[in-house]
């Protein structure tokens, strides 16, 4: 029998289905989640299945929405937050990081806020400055708080339900540009672990580490450089906090050569601290210095042919392959 | 009293609204128009009536459906339509798009796609006229969801203690996104919400343009006067759905007829026909609009796009 | 009706409040704190009404300045005066201290040094109630000053139109920091506030623990009948300074010393002694509280610290 | 004559008498900043000079108070805002990235935002949880914000003032350790270009790389490895964002050997962009992999033992160069 194929959207609505129907602690609470269905129609079909206790639609109100989850939490409940676009997680900024990330150390770890916070980022819809954002690496700098951002359907219903069973705030990056993408996940339950990253594609000649949608672009990007003679190993960290670290190194160690490929502006984002590791633990691995490849310092701009070119595209991971080989 | 001549520069506003919308609605499904926007078809006569109640020299922010309220700030469509087609012609040289388009030079201070967002900013935007003694006034459009965010609760407060010169105008036109404000407020009128902030508020009928009209006059008067804002609900609906990914699920076909019966430019037509303005010439003006906008789209469909390394250039001044 | 017996516990805890802060402050002053704090002397019929309206498994969420409520909750003093003093024997093991004392088993959800941030916590608590049907009521304290976050705006909205058990107590008194009440609202009662929200608005008498108590019992009932949240403002007043910091400089010595002469716990003293409880009774209490708070800081002072092994592996659970 | 010492609370405040003096369109807004002076008593007296439309107290309404000075700024005033503490950031986070910083490219750069948000981070004053942040890492990684941490009184005066003068957003981050630090500040008028690092002690054998308290503490630290021989050179980058890459890779040139310190959580911080940058930008120059000494991974805890631990100290700053040199 072929394997089922289905979106990274279903993929994530399967994993709430699942939890909710095991857990009734889980509940989801968002803006336009119910009868809409989510902006991008992620939770279709929950409202009619698990009513409005389950499914909770709020008003625009994203710092209360978080609050809401962090307090039903101290209860036992198992939240599962969605903030509609990335870009207003800066509207609950106070609530995630001062709060949710810090309640249970404060409280001398006799408190649990078992939260999760979905929310899509990226560019490449045109919604331009303020619907186009890819803040994940700020919460990776936040102790108390995990991150996630799954590449593939498979991942992201493994790695989502395995948040939502986390007794930990877990921040959960989905990508827009991901939503309609498809792939296999079988129907038989299952969890990838939280902190522990992935080979997507074996090679011999250089290491690409990244996540999310970047995945996907980067493993285009090894098939076309494999018609060059080119050997491109992608690692998906998955998990950008814990990192697993020792997928990337064990990769680093036999390619010899790193390229960090991330969507965010390039300055400052959590790639840096993927390539800062690289070379702190395999300093002397290294053939050459490792690159990085991310997004242009700017905000999103709505033309869509500037906005195309703030993201790393495929051709500009391929070119960069090239140059770190070379 | 309105003159019969600004009467019909308010009715032409609003028909130009109108067919601006619908217009890009059009390129929207061509394909010329690309990303997403919010139409403000039905809600004509809110942006009209208000921004007629100010002086050119005034103010306004504005929000995600903010086309209308840049048309009656009397922003050119040209460049409007320019920027829906992200074109370096446009107000935002392509790079705001729907959602951020500002015209600074004829008062807007920009629409914002987060929320709210935009509040806190109108409260500046008056401190700063205070500040400057320069006797303007800012006006500042949201709508009923935003009034549930914590940007309209603080900058509500401070623009009322501070007694700064600023309208609030909040679009009630039921609904954020699929959100009823019946589910999203526990009063029957959001203006009611003034009186936690020690404000006047007044709920006027936003389908009806010389209310609107009446309403912010007044409260512009007093906020030039520096007896501080004022909080005013316009009921209102939009006729289209919320942007170009609602299915319409969230409420009834009825409902929404009803509305649509009740069009802010047939009604004001109506009464402007009362009024003894000839057919004639309310039928020229939605000529002299539709050409307008035809003109607008003919301008941008010719105009260049920016390079990435002039957009580069515009992140620091 | 409150018997004799209850009133005098009330007593016996305004008297703990009282005597742990002045502790505390002497403790302070001898550099045996650290950091700041908050101190609640003069608020004590606040916490102390409003806690003794609760039923034990009911919780609380608290702020800054929470000493008090978290002894009006019911909280050991020993684990309190402990957590002051950053040892591991405190209700957070030392790594909370003042501002973020939470006290999980007995229905304290915790104190925060963010001002306003509790009340969407309340809120999510309450939520939680409600979906656990549980019959709990949470009650949210918080200040004048937080009444001007967005998060309470948020918060008390999302409360009121889901209709949950949660009474959002305000401890009006009369400043955040230096900010007096009178600049930071153009209203005259804080409670006026409950009008946007479409849920009932009290004002009462902070000094007056009695008032206090029947307002929040009223309210608490109304929350668990399932009839949704009450806005409370206490009217109080704090005896010291903001914080460890402050000079004072903001108010007058006359205004201090006109609400110092309405001490919450002198007004209850003469009340029981009109009601006929011997003073013999009274100074018992005072003798005990005494002696609970010195036992407190013994138990303090010979706690052990945790190291920073323990304190890494809190982090996550 | 000896040069004049103050505290790098009175260079700040004399920078903002001394802009306010010189532009009326400057003017501070924040909570307790007039007749309280300031959490941190740094705007004490300049009410009673500039009066309560130039310093202008406000509700607890970050999000107000940050969206005031934008729009302010839209009209052409100059705003300087204080938030209280650094943690309180997270509570105007959209103001200030989705509005401050996006507006001018956003609206095709025919708006200016010429706003400072000053703002006192980091550990060490026993105050826990929520007053103890340092989250400069986060707006590093936004374009069209400018970030500076100064780390003496003349630093703080003269990037202040240049920040003031500044057609950008600026985020102006103060140390709660440094207030009562004092140092030389001229009389005479003096500016601090923004962008530009300093090295702030010449040394041959290793180059730290740091900023606002650790640049004290590196100082220290480098004067008792003087003893043992080991000779520290010090770089102040001063400005985080834009930073000065040159005055770090020159150093590292010529010490070949880099130690990034910085105050927050090690992990996802600033000094993370630092360190890849030096590895990518002189990775033949380096004769060790760059070094990070981050603060621990934990949010700040109250007991004063505890805390000490959590940043960089002196000490372990010098076993760290041990460390690298050896
Ligand atoms: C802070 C924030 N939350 C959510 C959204 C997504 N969103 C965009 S418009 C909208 C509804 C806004 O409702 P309202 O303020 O009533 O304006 P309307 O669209 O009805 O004109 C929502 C939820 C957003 N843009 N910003
Ligand atoms: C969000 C936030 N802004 C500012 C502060 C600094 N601060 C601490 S307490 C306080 C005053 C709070 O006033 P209020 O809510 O009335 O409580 P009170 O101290 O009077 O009990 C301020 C401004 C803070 N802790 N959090
Ligand atoms: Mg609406
Ligand atoms: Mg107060």
């Amino acid at each position: 029998m072929p394997e089922r194929e289905i979106t990274y959207a279903e993929a994530i609505r399967e994993a709430l289905r699942e939890e909710m129907r095991k857990d009734p602690s889980v509940f989801l609470i968002g803006e336009d989640i119910g009868v809409y269905g989510g902006a991008f129609g992620v939770t279709q079909g929950l409202l009619e299945e698990f009513g409005e206790e389950r499914v909770i639609d709020t008003p625009i109100s994203e710092a209360a929405i978080a609050g809401a989850a962090i307090g039903a939490a101290l209860l036992g409940m198992r939240p599962v937050a969605e903030i509609m676009f990335f870009d207003f997680m800066t509207l609950c900024a106070d609530q995630i990081v001062n709060q949710a990330a810090k309640i249970r150390f404060m409280f001398g770890g006799k408190a649990k806020v078992a939260i999760v916070v979905r929310s899509p980022a990226g560019s490449g819809t045109g919604a331009a400055g303020h619907h186009s954002g890819s803040l994940e690496s700020w919460f990776t700098h936040v102790p108390g708080l995990k991150v996630v951002a799954p590449a593939t359907p498979y991942d992201a219903k493994g790695l989502l339900k395995s948040a939502i069973r986390d007794d930990n705030p877990v921040i959960f990056v989905e990508h827009k540009l991901l939503y309609r993408v498809k792939g296999p996940v079988p129907e038989e339950e299952y969890v990838i672990p939280l902190g522990v990253g992935e080979v997507k594609r074996q090679g011999r000649d250089l290491t690409i580490v990244t996540y999310s949608l970047m995945v996907r672009r980067s493993l285009e990007a090894a098939e076309i450089l494999s018609r060059e003679g080119i050997d491109v190993e992608v690692v998906d960290v998955r998990t950008l906090r814990p990192l697993d670290e020792e997928v990337i190194l064990e990769s680093v160690r036999k390619t010899h050569r790193a390229l960090v490929v991330y969507e965010p502006p390039r300055f400052g984002a959590f790639g840096a601290e993927i390539a800062a590791l690289i070379t702190e633990k395999a300093f002397d691995d290294l053939d050459a210095p490792v690159m990085r490849l991310g997004g242009l310092e700017m905000p999103p701009p709505y033309n869509p042919h500037l906005e195309r070119r703030i993201a790393p595209q495929v051709e500009d991971i391929v070119a960069a392959c090239r140059e770190l080989v070379s | 009293m309105l003159s019969v001549d600004e009467k019909l520069r308010m009715y032409f506003t609003m028909l130009c609204i109108r067919r601006f919308e619908e217009k890009a609605e059009e390129l929207y499904m061509a394909g010329k128009i690309w990303g997403t926007f919010h139409l403000y078809i039905g809600e004509e006569a809110v942006a009209t009536g208000a921004c007629f109640a100010l002086r050119p020299e005034d103010y306004i922010t504005s929000t995600h459906r903010g086309h209308g309220h840049c048309i009656a700030k009397g922003a050119d469509v040209r460049k409007m339509m320019a920027e829906l087609m992200g074109k370096a012609t446009g107000y935002c040289l392509g790079l705001g798009g729907s959602m951020h388009i500002a015209d600074l030079e004829g008062g807007n201070l920009g629409a914002t796609g987060i929320v709210g967002s935009a509040i806190p900013i109108a409260a500046g935007a008056a401190l700063a006229c205070k500040l400057q003694k320069n006797n303007r006034v800012v006006l500042c459009f949201f709508g009923d969801g935003a009034a549930n965010t914590g940007a309209f609760h603080e900058a509500v407060n401070l623009a009322a203690v501070f007694r700064l010169p600023v309208v609030f105008l909040c679009e009630n036109n039921l609904y954020a996104m699929s959100f009823p404000v019946k589910k999203a407020f526990a009063i029957p009128d959001i203006a009611e919400r003034a009186k936690g902030y020690g404000i006047p508020g007044v709920t006027v009928d936003g389908m009806d343009v010389l209310s609107v009209y009446e309403a912010t006059k007044e409260a512009v008067e007093r906020a030039r006067k520096g007896e501080g804002p004022t909080l005013i609900e316009a009921r209102t609906y939009r006729f289209r759905g919320h942007s170009k990914s609602d299915k319409g699920v969230y409420r009834t076909k009825e409902e929404v007829r009803m509305w649509m019966e009740r069009c802010p430019i047939k009604r004001f037509q109506e009464h402007l026909l009362g009024e003894g303005v000839p057919e004639e010439t309310l039928k020229d003006l939605e000529k002299k609009a539709e050409e307008l906008i035809e003109e607008a789209v003919r301008f941008a469909e010719e105009s260049p796009e920016l390079t990435i390394e002039e957009a580069r250039r515009l992140v620091y001044a």
